[in-house]
């Protein structure tokens, strides 16, 4: 079976509260639907595997990377990137804190930790330290050792 | 007289000690100095009539970057070593 | 990676249908925890990924009278989120509860991990304890077997031709029951267990009425330590005769030296986690 | 220029404002390599080596080329060959045949993942599919992966045509590159002295700096042979020079746009797939992408050296050092430059020794070419130098600190490379390090839960390069300032460098806007490394900020037609001495000035800077039934000279130190006897995650460093000198035995028990 046989396929799906059809090959994974198709670069690939988190994004509510997911299953679906956090009335929280607390230094994991951070605090308000070490485990930074990433979570739940 | 330090390498190669006395008003003279004291000393150190890009020259402490022409007044001590780069 | 077609029927027959028409030129996705990673290494070449998530059967949770019922593809937050899961079967919870990260979760499924049959799976030794079953659908209808067989070698898996897991079923215990799972790796999560037992116990007037410990990661499959388990039947709960089930356990375990871990370590650690799951299980029965 | 200004008259420098390029980064509209996508752009995919060792006899295009979808197929017929000559940019080191053949190979494969050839297509799976149907055959040679098997005799050579230097002598046939040896003292009158000698050999495994964005490339080759490249890179400078000279074309012709860059520690110095996207483009006549996957990463992108290192040093009865004798023996992958005589330079640098022996081994294996890697060789000589130190104390029964203090390097004190230190703050350090309350907390060694616990302590160094950089600054008709710079960005240097220019010239951190721009936009700058950036581009903003308030004041001084020394600048208000009427803020000037743009441009070229010196203090928890190490308290200290911004500062002492404990506990390149590393994932090569660690304490210690005028010292690289021995030299505390081998595994700690 070569290339050309396989079809693309169209889908609906809601991108941070944007509705939108697009065009995507069956095999191509939601992570490079967002970077090639709907040209929303902000969801980053470390691995495309899975063990970094850089990708990850919120389907309906749930985290997930986005590496691990195929474009077509965004179908029906509601997707939060970190492009979606910011309001017209300013920035999230979370990216208030990461700002303030200097949570980021390369800045390349930042938007998979706001992602995963936005659900943990929607979930629960008040996270002690553990809570959040164990939420973001799947999350991986390599020039904070963590520190001030949690610091900055705590922050945005006071 | 300023000392010199010279790299291992060519100390072993020229049988020198740790240390050798040499005089210029810069370092292209001082390496000329060395030179006619100890001959072929000279293309350790110079290569297209600059220091080679793998050598860089301390001067009382401070690597110098103006090479052969940096000026020698009351400098009591010369190492010649290889360049280092970080991460 | 070979371009690939994507499906997603309604109903078990559809499924079976497209899987019967590309054979092993089809995959399964539920998750896509493995399945995707697996095809973009190169593993396998597909010309379709079949996604059952859309079959009501195969994310489903229901309490028959003898069992808990739950699709192959239900993801794994959904058995640690609900609270009268977690109240029944806490060993089931540890597992489910640890299999890669939040991210993971939201998509991973115990199915899946099953298919999947990895030696190193967290999800198959809790299973096994629990005397689980696999409902089973194929181009001859349904089929059951035991949570145990369903791993035939590294990577391998007793379906056949056109068949997938529908669901699991674990059968409903009574409170002298319990169990525990516990893996040891180098990171406190985000890891693949160089090694991992799960322990189920039920007491009987402070006797062991039955008992079963599996074990991952040392040998090409997830491992029934049956004669290990044996062991401790008629016998009190006693710290010696934990300590020699967890010592038959090591023998057991027949482990590879790989880039995770080393032989002996390897055994070490099956000793220890089995001592430790036994002792954790019984505590959990709580008498 | 060094200012007399203290710390209390800073009115920005010490001071945490948000950093000028966050509000992109915690959006997502921070344009990062692999998000560029330029009008018309396919992607490429490379061939990679499944051998660690071959000889490439011949490669088939033929099917891959005609595929539907492809535009270009390359192979190293496509490159220049090069000279052997060295480069002189001590950056990057090596010859140009080298580093073109390491972009390429041409004949021979040195290491599992070494480019062979290249395809652009219309898509990335297209072109990694296309990649496939490359044949090539071929005759695989038996790999040497570490330094005993390179170093036997008779050991498979990488280089048949390279000539090693071993002690000046010309060496054909080996795979030692380069040995050297560096003496002060008679060490031999040392060690006979002693009252004590101890020795110990330390083995470490190759490790990788583990950013977590991929290597990129971007390129076109323009009609007019000019070729432009976007990309992720430590050094745009570098790029460049690198990237024109593998392509054999003069630097002017390239331009390279550095885009923001997610980590680097010294892995995004070398260039990879730049050249190949611009020869791609060239033969596709398209903007040409290309992207490495984790594996790529891993395989074959410039990993830490592995070696071996052995440290001997001999005590008087007092515990004063006599003599120190080092044998440094370290793995520079396929092409030479394990980063030696750095490791000489570091191997005794904390310690005031009258005489010192270091013999050093640059040696080849078949790995991939080895990158600098934070502080590179130091990590590797600290944790042999540590480990006999902290044995001393233990045999002469004395306090780990106390000893360390009485041995201490200071100003003055002859380095073992042969120069004298100039202001270093190590003692300041250790001392801090004493009145800590970590230091001071004792630590339950046996609770209850029957784990094992204990302290360990370390120190490290590392020098700070200087080098070249460049800013130009600009006055905006609303009185701020545009700053413009050439050094990339990978840890809030933007903030720190235009700190220094508002600093100079009295206003808000955020009145200054920094950019970093293109290689056509502003002067040669040298590379984001070597802990430079804040010390030298900072210094050349310093500079350039000075000469803005001269323009002001030469134009203010027009416009009241005054001499410019009757004009006071002063907070961002021009006034005159004389006339207290005469006064004006720095926007009401801006707004007024009828004499044209105020602009000012500054460059430096700094010698090395006397550098920092750190020690760590970890709390370690192990689970003597499984071997399991957990950290449950560490420390940093450091003298970081003068804290520009406190809070990355803090964050480059908590990073390093994470990456450090990462290398002591779990990850290593863990190789087949093929040389082929089994665990190139996240998943295996098991980085630490947010659950690993605890909080990471910080104590910032300020001894001002003599070379620049706000006494900014570099900070980035010493915090990962001192984990690795600081952590098993806790073990050790905990278990009572060494654990001299990296990773400090559970699987070595459990046999370490067993066995006791």
């Amino acid at each position: 079976m070569t290339q050309n046989n396989v079809r693309k396929v169209a889908i609906n799906t809601n991108i941070n509260g944007q509705e939108m059809d697009i065009l995507v090959d069956p095999y191509v994974s939601l992570l490079e639907t967002l970077r090639e198709v709907v040209g929303m670069t902000g969801t980053k690939e470390g691995c495309n595997d899975g063990n970094c988190g850089a990708c990850t994004v919120n389907i309906d509510g749930r985290i997930v990377d986005s590496c691990l997911v195929l474009g077509v299953e965004a179908e029906g679906k509601n997707i939060e990137t970190v492009e979606g956090m910011a309001t017209p009335e300013g920035l999230h929280p979370l990216q208030q804190a990461f700002l303030e607390e200097a949570a980021l230094q390369c800045g390349i994991c930042t938007p998979g930790f706001l992602v995963s951070a936005k659900a943990l605090l929607d979930n629960e308000p008040k996270p002690s330290e553990d809570r959040i070490r164990h939420w973001l485990a799947g999350n991986l930074c390599r020039c904070t050792g963590y520190d001030k990433i949690v610091k900055a979570v705590k922050k945005a739940s006071d | 007289m300023i000392k010199v330090f010279l790299p291992y390498k060519t100390r072993k190669i020229f049988n020198l000690p740790v240390e050798v006395d040499a005089e210029g008003n810069n370092l292209r003279n001082l390496i000329e100095f060395l030179d006619k004291k100890y001959p072929g000393l000279k293309q350790e150190l110079v290569d297209e009539d600059k220091l080679i890009p793998t050598i860089s020259a301390v001067i009382d402490g401070r690597t110098t970057k103006l090479g052969l022409i940096q000026k020698l007044d009351n400098v009591s001590e010369i190492h010649f070593l290889p360049s280092i780069a970080g991460g | 990676m070979h371009p690939f077609d994507y499906y997603d029927p309604k109903t078990v027959d559809e499924a079976v249908e497209i899987l019967k028409k590309f054979g092993d030129k089809a995959k399964c996705l539920a998750g896509g925890t493995d399945v995707l990673v697996q095809t973009r290494g190169e593993r396998y070449e597909l010309d379709a990924i079949v996604d059952i998530k859309k079959i009501p059967e195969l994310t489903s949770l229901e309490w028959t009278e003898d069992y808990l019922v739950f699709g192959a593809a239900t993801p794994c937050y959904v058995l640690y989120e609900d609270p009268k899961v977690c109240e029944a079967f806490p060993g089931i919870i540890d597992s489910a509860s640890l299999i890669g990260g939040i991210q993971i979760q939201s998509r991973a499924s115990l199915g899946g991990n099953l298919c999947n049959a990895s030696p190193s799976a967290d999800g198959i030794c809790s299973l096994i304890v629990h005397e689980a079953e696999c409902v089973i659908a194929g181009p001859n209808g349904v089929r059951e077997i035991p949570v145990e067989d369903m791993c035939v070698g590294p990577g391998k898996n007793a379906l056949s031709n056109g068949e997938f897991l529908v669901s699991i079923k674990i059968p409903l215990k009574n409170s002298t029951f319990s169990a525990s799972y516990e893996r040891f790796i180098p990171r406190n999560e985000m890891d693949i267990a160089v090694a991992a037992v799960a322990s189920s116990i039920s007491l009987e007037n402070g006797k062991v009425a039955s008992c079963r410990i599996a074990l991952a990661a040392v040998g090409p499959t997830p491992i029934f330590a049956e004669e290990a388990s044996k062991m401790l039947i008629g016998k009190e709960p006693t710290e010696e005769n934990i300590k020699n089930a967890s010592s038959k356990a090591k023998e057991i375990a027949t482990p590879i030296s790989d880039m995770r871990g080393t032989v002996e370590h390897r055994k070490d650690l099956i000793e220890v986690l089995t001592r430790r799951t036994l002792s954790k299980a019984v505590e959990r029965v709580g008498v | 220029m060094v200012s007399k200004s203290k710390k209390s008259d800073y009115k920005v420098i010490g001071t945490r404002p948000i950093r000028h390029d966050g509000y992109d980064k915690v959006t997502g509209r921070a344009q990062y390599g692999a998000d560029i996508k330029l009008p018309g752009m396919i992607y490429g995919a490379v061939l990679r080596s499944p051998h660690a060792h071959a000889k490439i006899k011949k490669i088939d295009i033929s099917v891959a080329e005609k595929m539907k979808g492809v535009f270009a197929v390359m192979t190293a017929k496509d490159l220049p060959r090069l000279s052997d000559k060295q480069r002189g940019n001590s950056e990057e080191s090596g010859s140009e045949k080298h580093l073109s053949e390491n972009v390429m190979a041409m004949d021979k494969v040195l290491y599992k993942g070494h480019v062979v050839a290249a395809i652009s297509a219309k898509d990335v799976n297209t072109a990694r599919e296309a990649v496939k149907k490359i044949v090539v055959d071929y005759e695989v040679l038996k790999p040497v992966i570490n330094v005993d098997q390179a170093m036997k005799k008779g050991a498979p050579i990488l280089h048949e045509d390279f000539v090693g230097d071993h002690l000046g002598k010309k060496v054909k046939n080996t795979n030692v590159a380069t040995f050297n040896k560096y003496t002060t003292g008679n060490t031999d009158e040392g060690f006979r002295k002693a009252h004590l000698i101890i020795e110990k050999e330390v083995e470490l495994q190759t490790v990788h700096q583990g950013y977590i964005e991929p290597h990129n490339g971007t390129a076109i080759w323009d009609e007019d042979d000019r070729v432009k490249i976007w990309t992720s890179t430590q050094g745009s400078f570098a790029n460049r020079d690198s990237v024109s000279k593998v392509l054999n074309l003069d630097v002017s012709r390239v331009k390279v746009t550095p885009l923001e860059i997610g980590g680097g520690f010294g892995g995004k110095i070398p260039v990879y797939l730049e050249p190949i996207a611009a020869v791609l483009s060239k033969k596709s006549r398209r903007p040409v992408q290309l992207v490495m996957s984790r594996t790529d990463v891993f395989d074959a992108s410039g990993p830490a050296p592995g070696g071996k290192v052995i440290v001997k040093i001999g005590v008087d009865k007092d515990g004063k050092m006599l003599a120190g004798y080092a044998d440094i023996r370290l793995e520079a992958g396929g092409y030479p430059e394990a980063f030696i005589e750095a490791a000489a330079k570091c191997v005794f640098s904390c310690y005031d020794i009258p005489a010192m022996e270091i013999e050093a081994y640059d040696v080849l294996v078949n790995k991939p070419s080895s990158a600098p890697y934070r502080a590179p060789g130091s990590p590797q000589v600290a944790f042999a130098t540590e480990t006999v130190v902290d044995e001393i104390c233990r045999k002469l029964n004395m306090d780990l600190i106390d000893f360390r203090l009485l041995n201490v390097a200071e100003k003055g004190t002859r380095t073992a490379l042969g120069p004298k230190y100039r202001k270093i703050g190590l003692k300041q350090v250790l001392e801090a390090a004493k009145k800590s309350d970590h230091w001071q907390s004792n630590l339950e060694k046996n609770p209850k839960s029957g784990k094992l616990r204990g302290r360990g302590i370390a120190s490290g160094y590392w020098f700070n390069i200087g080098e070249k950089s460049a800013v130009n600054l600009s006055l905006n008709m609303d009185g701020t300032v545009i700053l413009t710079e050439g050094s990339t960005d990978i840890g809030g240097s933007r903030a720190s460098i235009a700190m220094q220019a508002a600093e100079v010239l009295g206003v808000k951190a955020e009145s200054v806007r920094p950019s970093v721009v293109d290689t056509d936009s502003i002067g040669h700058t040298d590379v984001t490394g070597g802990s430079r950036t804040t010390y030298a581009t900072g210094y050349a903003a310093y500079k350039a900020a000075h000469m803005l308030i001269d323009e002001i004041t030469n134009k203010a001084a027009k416009i009241w037609d005054l001499s410019e020394d009757e004009i006071i600048y002063s907070d961002g208000v021009i006034s005159s001495k004389t006339d207290s009427e005469l006064r004006m803020t720095l926007r009401e000037f801006a707004d007024k000035n009828p004499f044209g743009p105020v602009v000012s441009s500054a460059s430096v070229d700094l010698e090395e800077a006397a550098g920092g010196f750190g020690t760590h203090i970890v709390d370690l928890e192990i689970d003597p039934e499984t071997g399991k190490t957990d950290v449950i308290r560490y420390t940093v200290l450091q003298d970081v000279g003068k804290a520009i911004h406190p809070a990355y500062v803090e964050g480059q002492l908590q990073g390093g130190a994470t990456q450090g404990i990462g290398w002591a506990l779990n990850e290593e390149y863990f190789m087949s006897d093929q040389g082929t590393m089994l665990n190139s994932s996240y998943l295996d090569y098991r980085m630490p995650i947010a659950l690993d660690l605890p909080m990471i304490e910080t104590i910032l210690v300020e001894v001002p460093s003599e070379d620049h005028p706000f006494g900014v010292r570099g900070v980035g690289e010493t915090p990962i000198c001192p984990p690795v021995p600081a952590i098993s030299n806790a073990v050790n505390d905990a278990i009572g035995s060494r654990i001299l081998s990296t990773p400090i595994k559970a699987s070595k700690i459990l046999n370490k028990l067993k066995s006791m």
